[in-house]
């Protein structure tokens, strides 16, 4: 299995070699080096997968390098794979290779295509390195690693201020959620003694009843751990309260939302609650906070998503949502469960943002959906690529078919588990859920209505009118403007048509496998076969209940968007406060700006010009020169020239020196 | 010795002190001469050598007067080494008045 | 290595060297600077080479007794190797930095900058306390002259407050060794770290070093020098600075007051956890509002030493290794940012942040170095700030969890300033012509940072070779302090384990749903 | 012992003044022309008087020596080594001297009979075991120092200088002489031993009271705060060379006299004079420190530089002990040539018109002008502000080491840390020569033997001069141990 | 009793004429004052049998310092009718200071209480020889044990008038007022200086 090396290093040898070499090889070069490097990544590592899914590999981890051996605390490179890591091999590999091939076409224009590529490739290793972590600190080095490709791809369009500060923002919120991540290395540290993963995860359970202190507390040992781990994970897959980083990260150019936004980088964190499902099945209130955070993210997300008028930020919440999904399924126990919904989603989310890529490429880089409309006929091929990635995250299915979808299989399978579960908690995120998947259908068919259907309402983007020089006065009636999208080159499509491929038929295909069988997931993740039995045996009403909501869905933005377009405006009328409260994302970017950063920089001004301009060099150096130099100027004038005054302050020291030692 | 008729080294210390007070006071209060102030120290070794005078005698030991014979040898000297400097002072300055004695200070 | 003394030829070249640069021209001034630090460099490589890992404690040691009251006694550890290997790393660099902005009295700037070198390989190589002392303070003089004749427009005022400062937190610490030689009878550092004083003495001789290494770190509140004297020094005053005297402090901690006085550390751990709580902080939110490059630089200088602070005195091997390497990558990184300012300094004579913008377009391989520098000071895995960061900050967490999770916020905050001068400097469009118009590095900017930054990456992904050096020698330190060490406040205490998982489901509940439903 | 054995030993002051009367003969016939003559003649005779101390010094058989003349007078390593210091310092402060009068035209040979005498004096001092063989050589000492002092007689700021000198020099000498006189009355004595024989049988108040009057006295010959207030005055306005001479030779004379004043009639009732001695060096260093900090004018700033000198070798006395005494000594040595090497630099700034340079602004880039003179008084600064690796450091090192070792650490810390403020206006001079543009005032090119003697003093100053420490800690230490050699 | 009677004339004297010494305002006076505290000294000097240096006293002080005094305070010629009268600003903590030193020598030596004064005791070696006079033995000790110290002080006084001149000495040049030219005046006969000159009547003299 050493190929793993080659698939994870290939990518890292391309970005060096696309990275340092730039200008110098010139664009096709290292466009094709990158690519054919993920191509043959993406080559090695179906194999892999294919190998785990017939139970022909096993585990097994290849060492690469020692890295720090520290007293009691060691950890090395090495990369592990099991049945997890194939998951996670084929789903990055293939979507990174893909977007690196879509972005042949996407990014054709622009001027510094090496350097996306570099990073694209980049982005990829430490995405590879992330999910063939043996231990904590190697998975640490990657979360960091697609941290850092995520935030020079955000800002890769750095001239922008929008991209810098999104690119900013998205590190710095990350860098909250890894606060959580490596206080939980340490703690783990100091309890197993280890940061192995294997090891840890044996341990686990006998420290399970355990307290310890912390922060002045004493706490369930493993449910600090868990919880402080998930904050890393909440970070990095954007979960309620972490999420505020996602929805800018749409500066960046559009293969990177999504490769990174949506189908791997962001899927970090369930994976590594997946990988460590043994440790966190230990934690029971911890799990509890996973099933309320994702719960909770899942309906959130998912609110916002309907209000929005930028398409990918429309898909941005969306992908927000659907990882709230994966969390609550994995805070119930169904691991399994959790990566099948990330492994369609995966597909299913790429495609709809390279679908959304396509369209923004055709329209001229307008990514205001109120502009679109009508464009099925323009982009037939987009269309029906965009048109497979919604039926796929409505999750169109029919049970008793047993067909459907990708998004169906895995979000159905969801749901019944988060209602088999049958806590007050997953019961909590089964009907958040259900209410979401109805959000989902109406955000993503408003999406699809205002833009492939409807009049076409161009002339209004500003970019349309730059394109075609006319301002919407000139063009009159032509509310195309006159305008002709084309649709994309070859490059573009072919990702779109194979990702197709994978929404509509992933669910089908691997939903035994990853649902049903044990053997499959061997010990890579905690598997509770129970759980999955009474999955299957929830009522009918709530295996139906999916897919009724998502009719409902699909009605009411039929109903609103084409049917009676002035209906949002009523309803807007209507609900005037409750739409201005969603559609500002719940004012969490306002509270946080109140609350965090405001502060900090106040606080930061504060520090310098009071604390160490005012304070301490005022009351320290500067205080202490003062005195000095009021000694200096009491000095020169006792020393006032007059011989009287230097024989008095003789005679007072004689004086002094009598009565002192007479006393 | 211990005394002479009543009179003890007590009381020829007491005379000394106040002279060589006298001595002192002369030097920080006088404003008005330098030569004053010469003078004034001129007190200060009376005072010296009369205390030097008085041990010897009521010790019997003759060190003191020795001692306050090179006093005396000394202080003429130096009588002569500070009227000296007073000329020079006058006569670059133009004034003896201690209060102008203070080009250089601080 | 044989008989041969190369403590003693690492001190003379530049010693020599510097002699000769105060008499000849400018341009063979920089040549023989050059010169002279690439010899010592070829000495410092020899000499890690030559290095037993594994053998005597103390290796090539040298010994004459030529002075009245201590002696001339050289001799390194693993501890000591490192900190010098990185002095005569930085050294050629910084001759390389000063090649072209230093225009006048070059033979001067040269003969201080060797002189440094002198010092800084005399601190870490000396075995006596005196002679530690004299290297130690020494280094005053050429600092101040670097900052007082090559410096900014204010340097007047930072040279006076970086010497005296330094000087007033030094001279305490005197007092203290002279004690301690009168107490212990002998001024050899390797017999004084093995004597056990009185615990009650051993607080204040602990707070007079403590005030010579807290202002040297700097630690906080005592960090004022370090901006003011960063923002005036000459570019590679302010490598120098940065790279390797604000880690004397730190050898300081590692070298007397943690063996000396292990009881009155471990009395004080809530002090210096404390300050550097404070420090990570302030420093950071301090360095977030900054206008000039340096300063922000500076600033983040002191939230760094922070951590190394925190690790030392985390009495344990993560902690004590985490700041060898925090010190080491430190110096590198920061003396790395200090050049990459400079650079651009050189070429628009302003540090005013404001002034460039967009310098990734008409400077991309500078971006890169910058950038790589910048994730490596905000301790990006895989670089050398985050082994540092990660062994310090878990060595502090078997101490104090709470003052982890307060240090290790510094993670967000620097990532907050670092990425922030990144987007202002790099980033951006290009609002000023002549910022537009500055040209990429030349070879000679090449060669000062790509070493750097491949010491960096290295220490990042193999600092095993960092480590392995040290690891005899913290080991004997971390056994020597053991007695005192604090309890940690984790304190686990075992429960009664669960019995089933979490999401365990009832086992007959399950037979009966399977049985009604059966397969998917 | 007998009067060949006192000749013998006494001889380098007898040598010394029958060269100085030769050469005040030739004075009165030759005239002002025979004043380089003079000079020579008698830098040649004190290096002579200081090759027969060193050899009377490191001749085993006279290494305690003895008392001569009666007892009035006592030939030892202590007192011979200090008589070397001073020997050194006059030569030094001679060889610099005549160069300076020639824009005036004052130079007349009388100088450096005058120097000679004082010489003669300060020998006297320190070899005095006895109070009247004290205060005559201390008076022969001040006497020569007054006429130095207004030597210039053109310049207005001498005549002051020697003024101020003499009268406040003059109520020195009386509080001395009153201590004296009851320190006799109230011990029977005026011999050292006798002295220190009855006091350690005893004390009564009145002697006390000469106890403190005779320090006191003693402490404005070494202007230590707050017997300190002509110096910045006297040093100001004396001729450079005459300063140079103050802050050397008599300063050494004083402090040996101190020393053994203290440490050895008093030495018995050390708790006595003690904690004056710790007040005294704390206020000088303090005092010093601060006074210098405001000063325009180089003289005055060495002026008080010198007093907050006196402060740290005076924490060497408030030690009281052997080692003490010995780190005193060892301070004194570095601090002679410190200072020596200080005044001769400044003395070596003059402007284009021949004009002494005292302006400190006037030195402003010096370094670029006259880079080896600026580097040399740069190190001579940064010696005397004490920090390493400059020699000047190893004297504070000593007489703190000394102070810790008699647990007086409070005591050691505050003056240690009080040098701090010291450094403050050492660093000034380095600015002002280093970091300030040119002022262009500094123009002059000195005579060889300037440039000899602060090149001996630069190369004793600096790092070099540490392979002098066992050397110096040697003798000094053979020298205190005299100091505390009871018979 | 006549001594007790002697003792306090001369003490009440001296520190009068002392404390006048140094206040009066005109130095012409504050230099006979000095000379009177000086005989009054004196006085107390032969009281306890020290002729010797009471009559040294009064020929060195009164006959040759007291005289330089008024040697130079006439000399300088100094408007005295200028000289400021008065006493400085700090006049009140001058004379408190002055006080405390002078209470504190009164009552800390613990003068007053006679016979609690313990005074040294001289090991003999310049004990007096009884029977000899004053002056003999003062010479016996100033040739024998003091001779160093004798020759030492003809050293000091030799610097005193090596400085005195040195100070004050003016070469002054050829032809400026005052300058003398000792050869010329030797050399200057009668003929060079007296001019007969035989004037015509009513004419008048060229000179």
């Amino acid at each position: 299995m050493q190929t793993i090396l080659l698939i994870v290093f290939l990518p890292l040898l391309a970005a060096i070699v696309g990275g340092l070499g730039n200008r110098m090889l010139g664009n096709t070069v290292v466009k094709s080096i990158t690519t054919g490097a993920l191509f043959v990544s993406c080559l090695l590592s179906w194999p892999i997968f294919i190998g785990f899914l017939n139970g022909s590999l096993t585990a097994e981890v290849v060492p690469v390098l020692q890295w720090v051996q520290s007293g009691n605390l060691s950890f090395d490179w090495a990369l592990r794979v099991d049945t997890l890591t194939a998951v996670m091999l084929v789903v990055i590999t293939s979507v990174s290779a893909l977007v690196h091939l879509y972005s042949w076409g996407y990014m054709d224009e622009d001027p510094d295509q090496p350097r996306f590529f570099a990073y694209l490739s980049l982005f990829t290793f430490a995405m590879l390195m992330l999910v063939t972590a043996d231990n904590l600190v190697q998975m640490f080095f990657g979360w960091e690693g697609v941290g850092l490709a995520s935030y020079l791809l955000i800002g890769f369009w750095f001239k922008k201020p929008s991209a810098n500060a999104a690119a900013i923002k998205a590190f710095v919120v990350n860098r909250v959620g890894d606060l959580g991540f490596m206080l939980g290395i340490f703690g783990t540290f100091i309890v197993f003694g280890t940061t192995s993963i294997p090891e840890i995860l044996a341990a686990a359970p006998s420290m399970s009843g355990s307290t310890i202190g912390f922060l002045g507390y004493r706490l369930h040992t493993m449910d600090i751990l868990c919880i402080l781990l998930f904050i890393g994970a909440m970070g990095k897959s954007a979960q309620l309260g972490l999420h505020t980083w996602l929805p800018d990260a749409m500066e960046g150019p559009t293969p990177v939302s999504a490769l990174i936004h949506a189908a791997t980088m962001v899927t970090a964190g369930v994976f590594m609650v997946c990988r460590l499902s043994p440790m966190f099945e230990t934690a029971p209130t911890a799990l509890m906070i996973v099933t309320f955070i994702g719960a909770a993210t899942c309906i959130f997300a998912a609110t916002i998503g309907t209000t929005q008028w930028d398409i990918k930020r429309v898909i941005a919440y969306s992908t927000c949502s659907q990882l709230g999904y994966m969390f609550f399924a994995a805070g119930v126990g169904a691991y399994g469960v959790a990566m099948f919904h990330l492994f369609t989603h995966a597909f299913f989310k790429a495609l709809l943002f390279l679908g959304a890529g396509s369209v923004i490429h055709a329209m001229h880089h307008e990514q205001d959906m109120r502009y679109y409309g009508g464009l099925r006929k323009k982009i037939p091929l987009t269309f029906w690529a965009m048109m497979a990635g919604t039926l796929a995250i409505t999750g169109v299915g029919v049970y008793h078919l047993k067909t459907g979808f990708a998004g169906f299989w895995s979000k159905d399978a969801i749901l019944e588990v988060a209602f088999a579960r049958g806590t007050d908690m997953a019961t909590f995120a089964f009907w958040m859920g259900v209410f979401a998947a109805l959000l989902t259908s109406f955000y993503s068919w408003r999406l699809m209505f205002l833009t492939f259907w409807g009049k076409p309402r161009w002339i209004e983007s500003e970019h349309i009118q730059h394109s075609v020089h006319k301002t919407p006065e000139e063009a009159g009636e032509d509310t195309t403007g006159g305008y002709k999208p084309h649709e994309s080159p070859l490059t573009m499509l072919i990702p779109l048509g194979i990702l197709s491929i994978g929404a509509i038929g992933a669910g089908q295909a691997f939903a035994p496998s990853f649902l049903d069988d044990a053997a499959f997931w061997g010990e890579s993740i905690f598997y509770n076969e129970n759980l999955i039995h009474a999955m299957h045996a929830v009522p009918l009403w709530v295996k139906y209940s999916a897919f009724v909501v998502m009719l409902l869905g699909l009605f009411g933005a039929w109903l609103a968007y084409i049917k009676d377009t002035s209906i949002p405006g009523k309803f807007v009328e209507q609900f005037r406060y409750v739409h201005q409260f969603v559609s500002n994302k719940w004012y969490f970017d306002e509270l946080y700006h109140f609350i965090f950063i405001r502060p900090a920089f106040w606080l930061g001004r504060k520090f310098w010009i009071i604390g160490d301009q005012g304070m301490i060099d005022r009351f320290g150096p500067n205080g202490a020169a003062w005195v000095v130099s009021k000694g200096t100027v009491a000095a020169k004038k006792l020393q006032s020239g007059y011989l009287n005054s230097y024989a008095l302050v003789m005679l007072l020291g004689l004086v002094a020196a009598i009565t002192w030692i007479l006393m | 010795m211990t005394n002479i008729g009543g009179i003890g080294i007590e009381h020829f210390i007491v005379v000394s002190a106040i002279l060589f007070v006298l001595g002192v006071l002369g030097i920080f209060l006088n404003r008005k001469n330098v030569i004053v102030i010469l003078m004034a120290i001129e007190l200060i070794l009376l005072s010296v050598n009369i205390n030097l005078v008085a041990f010897s005698a009521f010790l019997g030991d003759l060190t003191g007067q020795i001692f306050a014979m090179f006093v005396l040898t000394v202080a003429a000297g130096e009588a002569a080494i500070g009227l000296a400097i007073l000329v020079i002072y006058f006569r670059g300055r133009g004034t003896i008045a201690v209060d102008d004695v203070n080009r250089m200070k601080g | 290595m044989g008989g041969f003394p190369i403590l003693s030829a690492m001190l003379a070249v530049p010693l020599f060297a510097a002699l000769a640069c105060l008499f000849v021209e400018a341009k063979m001034a920089r040549t023989i600077a050059l010169g002279a630090t690439l010899v010592n460099l070829a000495l410092g490589i020899v000499l890690w080479a030559g290095y037993d890992i594994g053998g005597a404690q103390w290796q090539f040691t040298e010994r004459a007794e030529v002075f009245a009251g201590f002696s001339y006694a050289l001799g390194i550890d693993g501890i000591a190797l490192m900190l010098i290997v990185l002095s005569v790393f930085l050294m050629p660099i910084c001759i390389l930095a000063s090649w072209e902005s230093i225009q006048k009295r070059v033979g001067e700037y040269m003969a201080a900058f060797l002189f440094m070198e002198v010092l800084m390989i005399g601190v870490f190589a000396a075995q006596d306390m005196f002679l530690f002392y004299i290297f130690f303070e020494a280094g005053l003089i050429p600092m101040y002259l670097i900052i007082g004749i090559w410096g900014g427009d204010n340097r007047i005022y930072a040279s006076y407050k970086f010497f005296l400062y330094t000087l007033l937190g030094s001279v305490l610490m005197l007092i203290a060794m002279l004690w301690m030689v009168n107490e212990a009878g002998t001024t050899y550092i390797p017999t004084l770290m093995q004597y056990d004083f009185a615990p009650e003495a051993q607080t204040w001789l602990w707070l007079a070093f403590f005030a010579s290494f807290a202002v040297k770190m700097p630690m906080w509140p005592f960090h004022t020098w370090l901006p003011d004297a960063h923002v005036q020094a000459p570019t590679a005053g302010s490598v120098i600075l940065a790279g390797v005297l604000l880690k004397l402090g730190g050898y300081g901690f590692i070298r007397f007051s943690l063996p000396m006085f292990p009881e009155a550390s471990a009395q004080f751990v809530w002090l210096i956890l404390g300050l550097s709580m404070v420090a990570v902080v302030v420093t950071s939110l301090i360095a977030l509002v900054q206008h000039d490059m340096k300063k922000l630089i500076a600033y983040s200088s002191v939230a760094h030493m922070a951590i190394v602070t925190a690790g030392l005195f985390a009495f344990n091997v993560q902690g004590l290794e985490g700041a060898m390497i925090m010190m080491l990558s430190h110096g590198l990184v920061s003396g790395a940012l200090f050049l990459c300012v400079g650079i651009i300094y050189d070429q628009l004579h302003t540090r005013e942040i404001d002034r460039y913008g967009g310098l990734s377009i008409n400077m991309p391989k500078y971006a890169l170095f910058f950038l790589l520098f910048t994730m490596a000071s905000i301790g990006l895995p895989g670089t050398s700030g985050f082994v540092a960061e990660f062994l310090s900050l878990a060595g502090v967490y078997k101490v104090s969890s709470f003052a982890t999770f307060v240090l290790t916020t510094g993670i967000i905050l620097g990532a907050a300033y670092m990425l922030y001068l990144y987007r202002r400097v790099a980033f951006g469009e290009q609002k000023n012509a002549d910022a537009a118009a500055m040209k990429d590095l030349s070879v000679r900017e090449w060669l000062m940072l790509g070493p750097i930054a491949a010491a960096v990456l290295w220490m990042g992904v193999y600092p095993e070779s960092f480590l392995a050096p040290m690891r005899a020698d913290i080991a004997a330190l971390d056994a020597r302090i053991a007695r005192a060490a604090p309890e940690g406040d984790a304190k686990i205490s075992a429960g009664e384990p669960l019995q089933e998982a979490a999401n365990a489901m009832p086992g007959d509940h399950v037979s009966e749903t399977h049985g009604a439903e059966g397969a998917h | 012992m007998s009067i060949l054995n006192s000749l013998y030993l006494s001889a380098p002051e007898i040598g010394l003044v029958v060269t100085g009367l030769i050469l005040l003969l030739v004075t009165a016939f030759g005239g002002v022309k025979t004043s380089r003559g003079v000079t020579i003649a008698a830098v040649a005779a004190l290096f002579g008087a200081a090759i027969f101390t060193l050899d009377l010094f490191t001749n085993p058989s006279f290494a305690l020596g003895g008392d001569i003349w009666s007892g009035l007078y006592r030939m030892d390593a202590f007192g011979s080594f200090s008589k070397i210091l001073i020997y050194l310092a006059t030569i030094g402060c001679l060889i610099v001297t005549p160069k300076f009068f020639d824009a005036t035209n004052e130079y007349r040979p009388e100088y450096p009979v005058l120097m000679i005498f004082g010489a003669v004096g300060m020998g006297i001092m320190v070899s005095a075991v006895d109070l009247i063989t004290l205060y005559m050589g201390l008076e022969l000492m001040s006497l020569a120092s007054y006429v130095l002092a207004s030597f210039a007689r053109s310049d207005e700021r001498s005549a002051e200088a020697g003024l101020k000198y003499f009268v406040l020099g003059a109520l020195a000498s009386g509080i001395l002489l009153y201590g004296m006189s009851l320190v006799y009355g109230f011990t029977g004595s005026t011999s050292y031993l006798g002295i220190r024989a009855a006091l350690d049988g005893g004390m009564s108040t009145g002697a006390v009271f000469g106890i403190v009057f005779v320090l006191a006295g003693l402490a404005f010959k070494v202007a230590a705060v707050p017997f300190h207030m002509w110096t910045p005055d006297v040093y100001e306005g004396a001729p450079t060379p005459v300063t140079t001479f103050f802050a050397t030779a008599p300063k050494v004379a004083a402090l040996a006299v101190l020393m053994r004043m203290a440490l050895d009639p008093f030495g018995g009732v050390s708790d006595v004079w003690q904690q004056v001695v710790i007040f005294a060096a704390l206020a000088s260093i303090i005092v010093g420190a601060l006074g210098a900090i405001g000063q325009d004018n180089v003289k005055r700033l060495l002026a008080y530089s010198s007093i907050n000198n006196v402060g740290f070798i005076l924490v060497g006395l408030a030690a009281a002990t052997e080692t003490g005494a010995a780190a005193m000594l060892v301070y004194l040595a570095i601090y002679v040539a410190m200072s020596l090497g200080s005044f001769v630099a400044v003395l070596m700034m003059q402007d284009k018109n021949g004009r002494q340079v005292e302006n400190i602004a006037d030195m402003a880039g010096l370094s670029s002008s006259n880079p080896m003179l600026a580097l040399c008084l740069a190190i001579m600064m940064l010696s005397l502000a004490g920090i390493p690796p400059l020699f000047g450091f190893w004297g504070k090192f000593v007489v703190f080491q000394a102070a810790v070792q008699a647990d007086m650490l409070l005591f050691a810390a505050l003056g240690i840390a009080a040098s701090v403020i010291g450094a403050f206006y050492y660093l000034k001079i380095v600015k002002v020569m280093y970091f300030d543009d040119p002022a262009g005032v500094v123009e002059g090119r000195s005579d060889t033997s300037r440039w000899i003697v602060l090149a001996i003093t630069t190369l004793i100053v600096s790092p070099l001069g540490y392979l002098l420490t066992p050397l110096l800690g040697d003798v000094a230490a053979r020298a205190a141990s005299a100091l505390f050699f009871v018979v | 009793m006549i001594q007790t009677f002697a003792f306090y004339l001369f003490a009440v004297l001296v520190v009068a004429s002392g404390t006048l010494t140094i206040t009066a305002r005109n130095p012409v006076h504050s230099v006979l004052w000095l000379i009177l505290a000086f005989f009054n000294a004196a006085g107390l000097m032969v009281l306890v049998g020290a002729e010797f240096i009471a009559m040294l006293l009064v020929i060195v002080y009164v006959g040759a310092v007291a005289v330089l005094f008024l040697f130079v305070v006439m000399m300088l010629d100094i408007d005295f009718a200028e000289m400021r009268a008065g006493f400085i600003k700090n006049f009140p903590i001058g004379i408190l200071i002055a006080l405390v030193l002078l209470a504190e020598l009164v009552l800390g030596i613990g003068a007053y209480r006679a016979g609690a004064l313990e005074l040294g005791v001289p090991d003999g070696a310049a004990a007096p020889i009884v029977g000899e006079s004053n002056i003999t033995n003062i010479g016996a000790l100033l040739y024998s044990k003091y001779v160093f110290l004798f020759e030492t002080a003809g050293i000091i006084l030799l610097v005193a008038m090596i400085g005195a001149i040195v100070l004050t000495h003016r070469e002054r040049p050829e032809g400026a007022r005052g300058h003398q030219n000792i050869d010329k005046q030797n050399r200057r006969r009668p003929e060079d200086a007296t001019e007969l000159k035989t004037p015509s009547i009513g004419k008048g003299v060229e000179l």
